[in-house]
């Protein structure tokens, strides 16, 4: 145990954190949208993320024409590029979600099927396009071009502030914000909010189920693709396997928070984003996930449904 | 009537299972079409990459030798295991392979944990096997006669890259990072009981670790003047780049895991200058041509593609000296010897190669440039 | 249409005529059936034969322990639904057991295994006494980070061989004239069908007496469980426990089979992999499960010749199957009996109460 | 004659800033009918789930045969001696009806798990017993026919039937039944009453919520009525029917009151 | 605007709980249905608006059959409810409820502040609580909100499900003035109700449900006097 580390790089190490928990937050809004408005857990997520990332390289070197030894860009071009790659692979991971809906469970659903069955065809789809995606590749990692130069901004209190995380976190909150205002000031973004406290009732008021479903879907998969864009800026590569690793970090920040709350999924992906770089400096980076994982049982315990609770509390009895 | 018709067909069910008893393959009968050589590795899944390298050297060994020698009895298509790298995997695998009559040889398996499950059924089928890129010390017990390991175990790579680095930093004050594999873990041993005291401090990134921010304090903090990490490419190249993203110039050096054209293509300009050691070497730097070659045919050569190549080759020379079943090959590699583009392969009582030495290679303009073996 | 599909329901006809026999029938049916699984590994034919594998061998895994574990998952999941995503960990528990005492110690394979199911069980206990209280789908995390933290710290001490795992586990002494050897895969598939026979027996026993009343309670409604007097916290903990228990059964047999382990044999997509049997085949239903299992461990090997879009073509079935068969292929559904002494069969002890 | 069953002192039970029930004093006597009515809404199911421990009352004690069983355990509470039926019948609707009532019975055995799995004497003749009390209970409902059925595809009246039948099977000291006659015919509810009272004449003691005021002037010994969270009248039926409070909050208004 | 449900069946599982049910609801009207719990009231209603599917028989609305029609189309048609339970949705404010109450109207905007002001002005609680969530009110508030948010879209028919549950005395006579209001704006209302006292004084026609089926319908106020009535669900008759 090295607390002395995390003593003299704090700054720096919580820096780093914001920047990774950041990614995990906006991941970790597609699992609770989900489990807001459906009470499942998309099983699937994971992949919609994954899918993005790829999508952002293809933008990257097939619509913008970035070639991997390409030195990087600068000015106009550099930022045409940053949006045109995060544009599309937020499309495409927004797609790709709503396929996933259609594919996974909306027949099931509609017939009423248990959670356990629509679980398990959301691993189904998990697991065929992972697989899909290691054809595709070759099982081999891909590289990300470096579009911007990264810089260090400034250094305080011993943290270098370098840019592309600097941009990472100012956008995710930008995106966290836009979110927040879909979901609390737009006609749909209230009918996902009503179908999640009482479908019934929403369906009275004329709410389209379907509908509200299929956009809940789109905008977990508008937060994944923004996740999988930032990600890939500043890590500059991916492989089939990139969903496995942060969509169990991110679901377990969804749950951290209390999945089915937006909130909760923001603090939860913050929250797990230092936790893991603070712990793996204290108890080296191989014990991060057990020192989460009980962190959470911990919480679990003390507060069954989450830090922030669920959206709706179900009356029992 | 109702109750005769269901018993009607449970009897039928009965007498048809009981007659399929008969049409059970017999036991081992002679070959009696083309010869087989067979490459066993992951070829799906998570860790298929390191697998298809490998079945591609077998492939373009196969393919080389059937050109020159057109009227061999051999079959121009590999037999391929997939094990998955994982031994659950190799597990029910092995026996069908030992059963194949017309498989005689079989390059691999890649991975020693699968290996040790797989070696007692070829040692009792008798199947030679060369493995090229199994580096765990303790396989030969598992194989026995039928062992052949066309590298250098941990026990050599290890000291082997230590020395490196302290050859080429003054005074190394080393920190040692590994990714929790069997592989890595086992690397890092040797490193480090070669390092002794030099040894500054120690992280483990299990595989998956995409961020390393914690390790870079850690290193930072530690006043290390140089990494060794044991892994493989696609990680190490995730964190050199952080590494060098972090403003942190220090020297970087890894393993046999990390030889791979692909870990440049992945850390870009991070990999200037990182240092590596294998018993194995790429096959751009150890025959440019044939690499050429190998590209123009459709397979990219990468990590132990060499070897597999050199494994397959030795095998096919069995075959062409005109050894047609298992016991006969197996006596032909044990004893004679192969010329191959890594080394020559010569092996020992153990199944070890003798004679080879563990390379020193360095990074440079994007190509990996080799320094030569690494004196002890 | 409705009658012919009915007169296809191949299940209802099975158990109608069934429950219309005679007892020494039954037992002569029971005998045929459980004389036909053992005699499996000579069946070895074109059509069921798995190409790429070893058939003998892929009897013992993966078919024969995914059905193991899959019918002590439906002891957790389907009898007193709790989704447990990290049933793995006990399974690793059962083989570190194992591996751990048979090179460590003198003892042998038939010692170990009170001591592997009983760490198993062990555990069970430990995690489920505090975790139970959690509502699905936060037990479904918790569960599923057990599982991860079981492996992770396997790898990470090095006193239990770390990432290397543990090699050279010493086989069962031979029994009888049954030798135990890495070669001949058979002993080990009778060992582990006779270890399946018992539990699904020990499992209808229970399932026809007061724990499985008190599991179908719970399942259906745990709060009007706990005002039928039921102790809805100790029969979930048991349910955990004799899951685990089943488990650890697996992972003592399987460790002794295949020689030596490493934990990264013991990830999360077994666990997945086995609910996924659970479900597939008809949660709650241990035939239907058995099935599940069965189809789930062999497709993916009977398809080998698929080589690289194997997993792919497994995935999408997987979608396929729960879209057409949402129940599973064999749903628990519960006949009804209209003969109001039908329970006179339930006190031989062959009755279908569940 | 007068020994008191359960008593309820001063029971407050608040939701968030709701008061369900506001000091709510009721006596239930052994061996007698208590008839608990009130408006929907008034606060009766809460008392159930009070004494049944679903809810921890925000203040107030309820002694159940002398003791406080406030803060107990609600499997704890059945053992003791409490059972209850549903408002919305809450069957196991995949479990036969015979199991049904069989896991009621279960509560007072000492066999579980390991006498299961070992098929032990006691648990051989503890299934025995409970098989035979189910049965029985069935037949005293008049529902034996039904017992290889699954609750669910029961008819409506049969599955009120075997949700009382479940309750008894626990062998309570006090029943609590939730609106039994919902949802029945004139002809079904004087059937109910009788079974009711026959019920009361085997030995147990009878809490009942119900709006049928036919039936409840018909079979019960006393009636509380609760408005709003608050106990406004309790006594014999005919005292309550002519209590002005009464006649205002539940009866209705007289029908000039607009 | 005429509702009419001609030989309605409807089944919960296995269950018949609504038999073959004819009703007529006229324009202007308000009709009341009136039964003991467990009666099918409440089933009544879920069907009307869609919310449970039908067995057989037609859901007339204006002379469409809307029996097929999904749930949140009918209530563009202008079949607007005030659920059981009153289904607030408490995690959102007064004021977003009520504009749940307008989701699908096309010129909600325009509307909204008119709509707004007709409703604060029926319940001029709802307009002091605007900003605070619906999960804070209290019953008589919550059951305003539901009845104020079923108004907001304008509706031909208002259907609604035991507005005086849990409810005090004083509270359930404000809510039925309310709803003889609401009635003479031109609303056609469709009443189930548990407190048959205050139904059959509001309403035009009423009918009586028993298991599943219409046992009588009448005027209400015949039905007010009718001695069987008042014994089985005005608890006046046993004496």
């Amino acid at each position: 145990m090295d607390f002395a580390l995390l003593r003299d790089a704090f700054w720096g190490l919580t820096f780093d954190g914001i920047a990774l928990g950041a990614i995990y937050a906006l991941i970790s809004l597609g699992y609770t949208l989900v489990y807001g408005v459906l009470r499942l857990i998309n099983f699937a997520h994971s992949e919609v993320f994954m899918i993005g990332t790829f999508a952002a390289l293809v933008a990257a070197s097939g619509i913008m024409g970035v070639k991997v030894e390409d030195d990087p860009r600068t000015g106009g071009s550099m930022i045409l590029t940053l949006l045109v790659c995060l544009l599309v692979a937020m499309l495409a991971s927004a797609i790709t979600a709503v396929l996933v809906e259609i594919v996974a469970y909306r027949r099931l659903r509609q017939r009423g099927a248990t959670k356990l069955a629509t679980l398990i065809s959301a691993i189904g789809v998990s697991i065929s396009l992972v697989e899909l995606f290691r054809i595709i590749t070759d099982s081999l990692p891909r590289e990300f071009p470096r579009i911007m130069e990264k810089t260090f901004l400034f250094s305080y209190a011993g943290a270098d502030i370098r840019n592309d995380k600097v941009i990472v976190i100012i956008a995710a909150g930008l995106m966290m914000f836009a979110l927040e205002r879909f979901i609390t000031k737009t006609r749909l973004g209230k009918g996902i909010r009503a179908v999640s406290m009482d479908e019934n009732t929403s369906t009275l008021m004329g709410v389209n189920i379907n509908r509200v479903i299929t956009v809940t879907f789109f905008a977990g998969g508008i937060m994944a693709g923004a996740a999988a864009f930032f990600y890939i800026l500043v890590y500059e590569n991916t492989s089939f396997k990139v969903g496995f690793f942060l969509g169990i970090s991110a679901f377990t920040a969804a749950v951290l928070g209390g999945i089915g709350n937006l909130k909760g999924a923001l603090f939860g992906g913050f929250a797990l984003g230092l936790m893991e770089t603070w712990t793996s400096a204290v108890f080296g980076t191989a014990w991060k996930a057990v020192i989460s994982f009980i962190i959470l049982v911990l919480v679990l315990l003390i507060k069954p449904t989450g830090l922030f609770g669920e959206s709706i509390q179900q009356a029992r009895v | 009537m109702k109750k005769n018709r269901v018993l009607a067909v449970v009897a039928a069910v009965a007498i048809a299972t009981s007659s399929f008893v008969a049409f059970a393959p017999s036991a081992s009968a002679a070959c009696s079409s083309k010869l087989k050589i067979a490459y066993q590795g992951p070829l799906t899944g998570p860790e298929a990459a390191l697998g298809i390298n490998e079945l591609n050297g077998v492939k373009f060994a196969l393919k080389r030798f059937l050109a020159a020698n057109k009227s061999a009895n051999v079959d121009p298509v590999v037999y391929e295991v997939d094990d998955q790298g994982d031994p659950a995997v190799a597990g029910p695998i092995a026996p069908k392979v030992a059963a194949e009559e017309c498989v005689v040889a079989l390059v691999g398996p890649a991975y020693s944990g699968a290996s040790k499950v797989s070696l007692p059924v070829y040692l009792s089928a008798g199947l030679p096997i060369i493995t090229p890129s199994a580096t765990n010390p303790t396989l030969p017990d598992f194989g026995k006669s039928i062992f052949h390991r066309a590298v250098l175990t941990d026990d050599y790579q290890g000291p082997a890259l230590a020395r490196l680095v302290t050859s080429r930093v003054k005074n190394a004050k080393v920190f040692l990072v590994n990714d929790a594999s069997d592989y890595a873990v086992g690397l890092q041993k040797t490193v480090d009981i070669t390092l002794a005291g030099r040894v500054v401090g120690k992280d483990v990134t299990p595989t998956g670790t995409t961020d390393f921010t914690a390790t870079i304090a850690k290193i930072k903090k530690s006043g290390a003047t140089a990494v060794i990490y044991s892994g493989y490419f696609s990680q190490a190249a995730v964190f050199v780049k952080q590494l060098r993203d972090s403003g942190s110039k220090i020297v970087f050096a890894s393993g046999d895991g990390t030889l791979d054209n692909q870990f440049i293509k992945l850390a870009r300009k991070a990999a200037e200058g990182v240092l590596l050691s294998a018993p194995a070497i790429p096959m751009e730097t150890a025959s440019p041509k044939l690499a050429a070659e190998m590209v123009k045919a459709g397979w990219t050569p990468g990590v132990y593609t060499t070897e597999s190549y050199d494994a397959a080759n030795f095998f096919l020379e069995a075959i062409k000296a005109g050894n047609t079943d298992r016991a006969s090959i197996n006596k032909y590699v044990s004893t004679k010897s192969s010329k191959g583009l890594s080394k020559v392969l010569k092996f020992d009582a153990q199944g070890e190669v003798s004679g080879a030495d563990v390379n020193g290679f360095v990074i440079k303009n994007g190509k990996i440039v080799l320094l030569g073996a690494i004196k002890a | 249409m409705a009658n012919l599909k009915s007169s296809l329901n191949l299940r209802d006809k099975g158990a109608e005529y069934w429950e219309r026999s005679p007892k020494w029938r039954r037992v002569a049916l029971s005998i045929f059936f459980i004389a036909i699984c053992y005699a499996l590994p000579f069946l070895n034919n074109p059509l069921i034969n798995t190409p790429g594998s070893d058939f003998q061998s892929v009897l013992f895994y993966p078919v024969g322990m995914y059905v193991l574990m899959a019918i002590g998952l439906n002891i957790v999941v389907g009898k007193s639904g709790l989704l447990d995503l990290g049933y793995v960990a006990f399974f690793a528990i059962g083989a570190y057991t194992m591996a751990i005492l048979g090179t460590k110690t003198a003892l042998n394979f038939w010692e170990i295994l009170p001591i592997g199911v009983g760490l198993a069980m062990l555990s069970g206990v430990l995690l489920g006494t505090p975790t139970l209280r959690l509502r699905g789908d936060y037990l479904a995390i918790v569960t599923l980070g057990f599982g991860e933290i079981v492996r992770i710290f396997a790898v990470n001490t090095d006193s239990i061989g770390g990432s290397r795992g543990i090699a050279g586990i010493p086989t069962p002494p031979d029994f009888f004239n049954a030798k135990f050897t890495i070669l001949d895969p058979k002993p080990y598939y009778w060992l582990l069908l006779t270890f399946t026979l018992l539990i699904i027996w020990m499992v209808r026993r229970m399932a026809a007496r007061r724990p499985g009343r008190a599991w179908d309670a719970i399942r259906q409604d745990d709060d009007v469980a706990q005002l039928m007097g039921i102790n809805t916290r100790k029969y979930k903990v048991w349910a955990f426990v004799l899951g685990a228990a089943v488990a650890g059964v697996g992972g003592v047999v399987y460790a002794s089979q295949i020689l030596s382990i490493v934990p990264d044999q013991f990830n999360l997509n077994i666990s997945i992999l086995i609910l996924a049997c659970v479900v597939f085949g008809g949660i709650g239903n241990v035939w239907g499960v058995i099935l599940g299992a069965v189809l789930l461990a062999f497709t993916p090997e009977r398809i080998r010749f698929l080589s690289q879009p194997r997993i792919l073509v497994f995935g999408i079935a997987l979608v396929v199957m729960m879209n057409l068969r949402p129940d599973g292929i064999l749903p628990k559904k519960k006949r009804e009996h209209f003969d109001p002494d039908w329970h006179t069969v339930e006190e031989s002890g062959e009755g279908e109460i569940k | 004659m007068s020994e008191n069953v359960l008593e309820l002192k001063n029971i407050t039970m608040k939701f968030g800033g709701v008061t369900a029930l506001n000091e709510v004093n009721l006596v239930v006597k052994k061996g007698e009918i208590l008839a608990l009515i009130g408006p929907n809404g008034a606060g009766k199911t809460t008392v159930f789930n009070v004494i049944t421990g679903v809810y921890k009352p925000t203040s107030g004690d309820v002694v159940f045969q002398g003791e406080s069983i406030v803060g107990i355990k609600r499997f704890k509470i059945t053992k003791l001696g409490i059972a209850r039926t549903f408002q919305n019948i809450r069957l196991f609707g995949e479990s036969t009806a015979l199991e049904n009532v069989v896991t009621g019975a279960d509560v007072h055995s000492k066999s579980g798990v390991v006498g299961a799995i070992f098929g032990t004497p006691r648990s051989r003749r503890e299934e025995k017993a409970n098989l035979a009390r189910a049965l029985e209970l069935l037949d005293f409902m008049g529902i034996k026919k039904r017992a290889g059925q699954l609750g669910k595809n029961l008819p409506y009246g049969d599955q009120r039937r075997l949700e009382i039948a479940r309750a008894l099977a626990t062998n309570p000291k006090l029943l609590l039944l939730d609106e039994p006659a919902a949802g029945f015919n004139p002809a079904e509810k004087v059937a109910l009453a009788e079974t009711i009272k026959k019920i009361r004449d085997a030995g147990y003691t009878v809490l009942l919520i119900e709006h049928d005021m036919s039936l409840i002037m018909g079979v019960s010994d006393r009636v509380a009525v609760l408005d709003f969270g608050t106990k406004i009248a309790d006594g014999t039926t005919t005292e309550v029917q002519n209590d002005p409070r009464v006649i205002e909050a539940y009866l209705g208004a007289p029908a000039d009151a607009s | 605007m005429r509702l009419e449900i001609k030989d309605l069946r409807v089944h919960y599982g296995k269950i018949e709980a609504i038999k073959g049910v004819s009703v007529v609801v006229n324009e202007g009207e308000i009709v009341t249905l009136i039964g003991a719990n467990g009666a099918g009231k409440t089933t009544m209603l879920k069907t009307i608006s869609g919310l449970r599917p039908v067995t057989s028989g037609q859901i007339l609305f204006n002379g469409e059959d809307i029996s097929k029609m999904p749930a949140f189309k009918r209530a563009d048609l202008g079949l607007s409810q005030a659920p059981e339970g009153r289904g607030i949705f408490v995690g959102m404010t007064v004021l977003e409820n009520l504009e749940m109450g307008k989701y699908n109207r096309k010129d909600r905007k325009k509307e909204m502040a008119e709509d707004l002001e007709k409703v604060y002005h029926l319940f001029p609680r709802l307009k002091e609580r605007a900003f605070q969530a619906g999960g804070t009110l209290s019953g008589g508030e919550q059951q305003m909100l539901a009845i104020g948010r079923a108004l907001m879209s304008r509706p031909k028919v208002l259907l609604l499900d035991e507005p005086s549950m849990g409810l005090a005395p004083l509270m359930i006579q404000n809510i039925f003035n309310i709803i003889t209001e609401i009635n003479k704006t031109g609303v056609t209302i469709l009443l189930v109700e548990q407190n048959a006292q205050q139904a059959l004084q509001r309403a035009h026609r009423a009918y009586v449900l028993e298991v599943g089926n219409v046992v009588k319908e009448a005027k209400a106020s015949d039905l007010l006097n009718d001695p069987a009535v008042r014994a089985a669900y005005l608890g006046t008759g046993a004496h």
